[in-house]
């Protein structure tokens, strides 16, 4: 799975992309955050300000409740602000 | 008369564009109006109260021409359009400088009009583009504009 | 930051304009956005089902200019605008070539639209100009379309 | 006084200006008219297409019972269709 990251998430993490392998029981995207927290508590970030954060599946916005897979590309980024 | 079909153009870039040359390419068969819509970077921060220095944008490659695209899609739906084109810069940018060009042709210059607001303020909430804003010494992330969500207001129906 | 003062433009001409170069004039200070609108000269009639060989506009030299400043005045009364200008051509014109060019400035885009939507609509019912299209042995002249007077609906507060 | 006509109008009188002195007894727009009309019924265009033309005093739009003087410019025209 390619996680992305962007804007003011990006620069907190230190990172822009990472590539995981995604455990069988994470179904959704709430459980990644989870799973990616255990990991590193970096990610908390993205829990703490889930009320603004978007997150994009396969480069569509999706709610935190989708069904994610491996195969599947991930983004979380802050509200857009370009134009 | 033949009815020519569609224009759709849409760019993501790093280099400035001709604004007449854009206009031009609407210039079609049943056209009589064109509004565009060009953002240029702001020479202050309101809000900072910071003289700006430069802006940087980046965007979500993929996403960013799949989003506009489907803003563009419906704007031909509600709205009987001859062409719409949509171009964002990304990169460095100094005050003054092109950001973003929307241009909406049609045979009636309302639906022109409706059709650019509309397109403006859809890519505003939707397509996934961040900018930063440069001072002297600080770097700051452009937040989002709550008044951007309630520009949206007007196009429910 | 020194808040300099509105830009106001109005040219009637035989020349064609230069779009690109009329919205960088709009470049200034305490600016993000510039809407324009540009009429382009149409190829078929669809009232008397005729393709359009040419058409001329006549126009009331001073008083054009006169009532072009009232509305533009009246536009910076209800909006806040960094400036305006509205350029309008007179004489023989072809299909596709550019009529009128208004340009509205302002810090915001909704100001920038409906300023130059606002001034298009009286433009259209107040600026004396009158056009006639030429077909292969005829001439017609335009006349009035109510829908226009309806578009000042809109504007009523 | 100078009198200008534009569009159709100039067309049917074959003319787009003219000076005439006004008499004392016309004082207003409509006065204008049916003097006009007592000299060339070519000018009865005007009064049959009373309901759509409009007129100016000295380039401002003004009704058909405004005031004039012999100083005055008083333009005819169609409703307008620049833009």
């Amino acid at each position: 799975m390619v996680i992305k990251y962007f804007s003011w998430i990006k620069e907190h993490l230190g990172k822009s992309e990472e590539h995981i392998v995604l455990p069988n029981h994470i179904t959704n995207v709430d459980q990644l955050i989870d799973y990616l927290n255990q990991m590193d508590k970096k990610y908390h970030l993205i829990l703490k300000k889930k009320e603004i954060i978007k997150v994009a599946v396969n480069k569509t916005y999706s709610s935190f409740d989708a069904n994610i897979s491996n195969d599947d590309e991930i983004a979380f980024f802050p509200p857009v602000t370009g134009g | 008369m033949n009815k020519s079909s569609s224009i759709i153009k849409i760019k993501i870039q790093n280099e400035d564009f001709d604004v007449s040359e854009e206009i031009k390419v609407l210039y079609q068969n049943n056209t009589g109006a064109v509004v565009n819509f060009v953002g240029i970077v702001r020479d202050y921060d309101e809000k900072n109260k910071q003289i700006i220095n430069s802006m940087t944008l980046e965007h979500y490659p993929g996403m960013t021409e799949t989003e506009i695209e489907k803003i563009i899609i419906e704007s031909f739906d509600r709205w009987e359009l001859t062409g719409v084109t949509v171009i964002h810069r990304i990169g460095n940018l100094k005050p003054f400088d092109q950001i973003v060009f929307v241009g909406v042709s049609s045979k009636h210059r309302q639906n022109a009009f409706d059709g650019c607001n509309f397109i403006m303020d859809w890519l505003k909430t939707k397509a996934p583009f961040w900018k930063f804003e440069e001072y002297n010494n600080q770097k700051n992330w452009v937040s989002f504009n709550e008044s951007d969500n309630q520009a949206l207001e007007k196009w429910k129906n």
